[in-house]
């Protein structure tokens, strides 16, 4: 029988997964994807936990999550583009200096 | 045998049968192209392999396997090899989600017409669509060459942008409709002509309620498959051949093959959302009885020849029309299309709610 | 057991038949790509295995950076695409919601109506 | 049903698990970009066999179809190569010890929880959602608008290359 607890273990792996990525890869572009699968595997427990309340009500949150999910996504995304025009460069140790 | 053991062996050959559908159409597709062009450009076209040049298909195919796999020496491997794969098996997916003919009953259960009858089919052909983009994207940086490499991002550009009037034409349908479920939008259209209380639908077919999308759609359609007039990703004057210049043997069919079955895929969503399905008017009272193999069978025949207008459609268009400029494309993408299916839907809406 | 699972209607004994679907696919692209390799010659050379750009030596790596505006538009695309995405539930209640509902699908694609008037106005759509 | 539920949950977890594994693992910054497509198709199957089918269509259609496309962009626009591979420093081997522990508190975390009936009234699909953003959350269905109108002005302040003329203004 697979329960609502089985799924906060997959969503706990790929948590922990994304959590491994955003603290080894240097590549600020992986970072920032690693940072997606964590914002997934939250997704995930709040629709599983959404099955004993309201399925509705829980999907219509992951929506907007997704919404905001792809709102940070773009700007993010430019952020990148522009400190790489100033530092030619996506390495996450390379970019320390903050007064651009 | 048992009842089940037959209706899965019928399963299969209805798997089987939409599979062989969409490739089946390739080579037939590949041929009409040729005799048409040549015939509205007054040449023969291929007649010499087989009568009336018939077999010319399979002869290119057995040329094109014999080909050289050239792998240039810069490119990325694995990704190289991956993207002509990953841009043809959307478009096959797409048969897989199309409800090409009524169910009939089989074994005391309903054999449907269609592989994957998802409650949310219409959303997943979108998925499907756009999940095309990577094959380009990718085919194009992986050959590691100029020309793919702009090829690759001019077409993903202009797939994203027509997909999004696209979607948004498919909205308003909703709206008429009111249900994501591709067998249900067939069912409401079969109201033909007669007044159906839940939808509040006059006249059957979409095309009637909906023609502003239907037109935003089959503009869309032709963008999305890459043809002309909208094949700029791939202008040969401009791009040497966009993003599969670096392509030969079957890694470069295989792009046709994906463009092809894309067109056979987008002609039945738009025979499925506007023109009524496998459903003509007064197909109920030819005698055959509704819910057997027979009328599965005049059902897939009828959806078989829209499907089949239309891409003849398709094909004349090509060879009538000259190609847009990258920047008129885009505009007319951006500017004409998306807020003429905003304003579409918006305009849908105010009748539906207020009625 | 699972023979009968096909019967009742779920979400994902609704997709199941997919699976037979794109394995025959994933097999039939599987044996197109590895046909010619056993079919095709097979001979290398320096010129041939070069990218090609029109006969002259190729200058240069093809991985250089292009217009930002290929990004522009993607962002542009990801946010109306979630656009249509709120606007579905709408669109399939559409009845049930009646005016206030539409009031409140117009006050939504108006504000987002604003941004594409803010990309057109900067030339984010304009193609040069 | 159940049987079948069953083994599209672990066939999907299984799935998700070693594609996000391969996104991390993966120095080539494309394959990683594709790993993650994987593993947001595979969240999309669990989203299935929890019945939350409108989700899940929308997980292929933004994750999987527009967001990965954005990476993908962004990865071939700024000629990203391999990631040279270098022996871990302290702070990288901190990082995976970091990590692991996460992973255990958050599995015997999980473990924890009580299992309560599923017993949702309403489903996962379209029209119910619309049901609860226009009866209960109009706000946040309106707000969702602003975000992403926020949004694009934002990407276009940030990204956008200043025409000259624009530039001396700013200047000034």
């Amino acid at each position: 029988m697979i329960t609502v607890v089985d799924y906060y273990v997959v969503a706990s792996i790929l948590f922990a997964i994304g959590a491994l990525g955003f603290l080894l890869r240097k590549n600020v572009l992986v970072m920032f994807m690693s940072v997606e699968l964590m914002l997934n595997s939250a997704n995930l427990v709040l629709v599983a936990s959404a099955k004993s309340f309201d399925l509705a009500r829980g999907s219509a949150f992951a929506l907007v999550s997704v919404a905001v999910a792809a709102a940070e996504v773009g700007v993010g995304l430019a952020i990148i583009i522009a400190l790489f025009r100033l530092k030619a460069t996506v390495d996450a140790e390379e970019i320390t200096n903050l007064r651009g | 045998m048992s009842d089940t053991q037959v209706y899965y062996l019928a399963f299969l050959v209805k798997l089987l049968v939409v599979f062989t559908l969409a490739v089946g159409l390739v080579p037939i597709l590949v041929y009409a192209e040729r005799r048409v062009s040549a015939l509205m450009q007054f040449r023969w076209g291929p007649n010499r392999v087989g009568p009336f040049g018939l077999l010319q298909p399979f002869a290119d195919m057995v040329k094109l396997l014999c080909k050289e796999d050239l792998v240039p020496e810069r490119a990325s491997k694995v990704l190289f090899t991956i993207a002509p794969a990953l841009t043809c098996i959307p478009p096959f997916l797409v048969m897989s989600f199309i409800p090409v003919a009524p169910s009939f009953a089989l074994a005391g259960r309903e054999m449907k017409g269609v592989v994957v009858d998802s409650p949310v089919g219409i959303l997943l052909l979108l998925a499907l669509s756009s999940l095309t983009v990577y094959g380009l994207a990718i085919g194009g940086w992986a050959s590691n060459s100029k020309y793919s490499l702009l090829g690759g991002l001019r077409s993903s550009a202009q797939m994203i942008s027509y997909e999004l009037a696209m979607g948004i034409s498919v909205l308003a349908v909703l709206c008429v409709s009111g249900t994501l479920n591709l067998s249900e939008i067939i069912y409401r259209q079969t109201q033909f002509f007669g007044y159906d209380a839940q939808s509040g639908n006059w006249a059957g077919w979409n095309i009637f309620a909906q023609p502003l999308a239907f037109v935003i759609f089959l503009v869309a359609a032709f963008a999305e498959t890459n043809r002309l007039p909208f094949d700029l990703p791939e202008a040969e004057s401009e791009l040497v051949g966009g993003y599969h210049t670096e392509y030969s043997s079957m890694k470069f069919s295989l792009f046709f093959m994906g463009e092809y079955i894309g067109m056979v895929g987008i002609s039945s969503v738009l025979v499925v959302l506007f023109l009524g399905g496998w459903h003509f008017p007064g197909m109920n009272s030819l005698g055959v009885q509704p819910g057997t193999l027979p009328f599965t069978l005049l059902g897939l025949l009828v959806f078989l020849a829209k499907i089949g207008v239309l891409l003849f459609f398709f094909i004349h268009v090509r060879w009538t029309l000259p190609r847009f400029r990258y920047d008129q494309l885009m505009r007319i993408g951006w500017k004409v299309l998306l807020p003429l299916a905003l304003l579409n839907v918006l305009v849908t809406g105010a009748v539906v709610a207020g009625s | 057991m699972l023979m009968f699972a096909f019967q009742q209607t779920s979400a994902v004994a609704d997709h199941v038949p997919l699976l037979p679907y794109l394995l025959i696919v994933l097999g039939l692209v599987a044996a197109l790509l590895t046909l010619p390799l056993l079919l095709g010659r097979k001979t290398k050379n320096a010129v041939k295995s070069a990218s090609y750009e029109c006969g002259v030596a190729p200058k240069g790596s093809a991985r250089q950076r292009f217009s930002v505006h290929f990004y522009l538009v993607a962002v542009l695309f990801i946010l109306f695409d979630i656009e249509a995405v709120f606007l579905f539930p709408w669109a399939l209640n559409i009845q049930g919601l009646g005016l206030a509902g539409f009031v409140e699908a117009v006050v939504f694609v108006a504000v987002l109506g604003l941004g594409l008037g803010y990309a057109w106005r900067k030339g984010v759509l304009d193609w040069q | 049903m159940e049987v079948l539920e069953r083994v599209a949950f672990y066939v999907m977890a299984v799935l998700a698990v070693i594609s996000a594994l391969l996104v991390v693992v993966n120095r080539n910054p494309v394959a990683s970009a594709m790993s993650l497509v994987g593993a947001f198709l595979a969240v999309a199957g669990l989203y299935l066999t929890l019945n939350a089918t409108f989700l899940s269509a929308i997980q292929v259609l933004v994750y999987a179809g527009a967001i990965m496309v954005l990476f993908l962009f962004v990865i071939m626009l700024l000629n990203l190569e391999r990631e040279p591979f270098d022996l871990p420093g302290i702070g990288r081997i901190a990082g995976f010890g970091l990590s692991v522990a996460l992973l255990f508190s958050l599995i015997s975390l999980a473990l924890g929880a009580v299992a309560r009936p599923e017993t949702s009234a309403r489903g996962g699909s379209g029209a119910e959602i619309g049901d609860v953003f226009f009866s209960d959350y109009l706000f946040p269905f309106e707000m969702a608008s602003l975000l992403l109108l926020v949004a694009m002005v934002g990407v276009i302040v940030v990204a956008r290359r200043r025409k000259p003329e624009e530039e001396e203004e700013e200047q000034a």
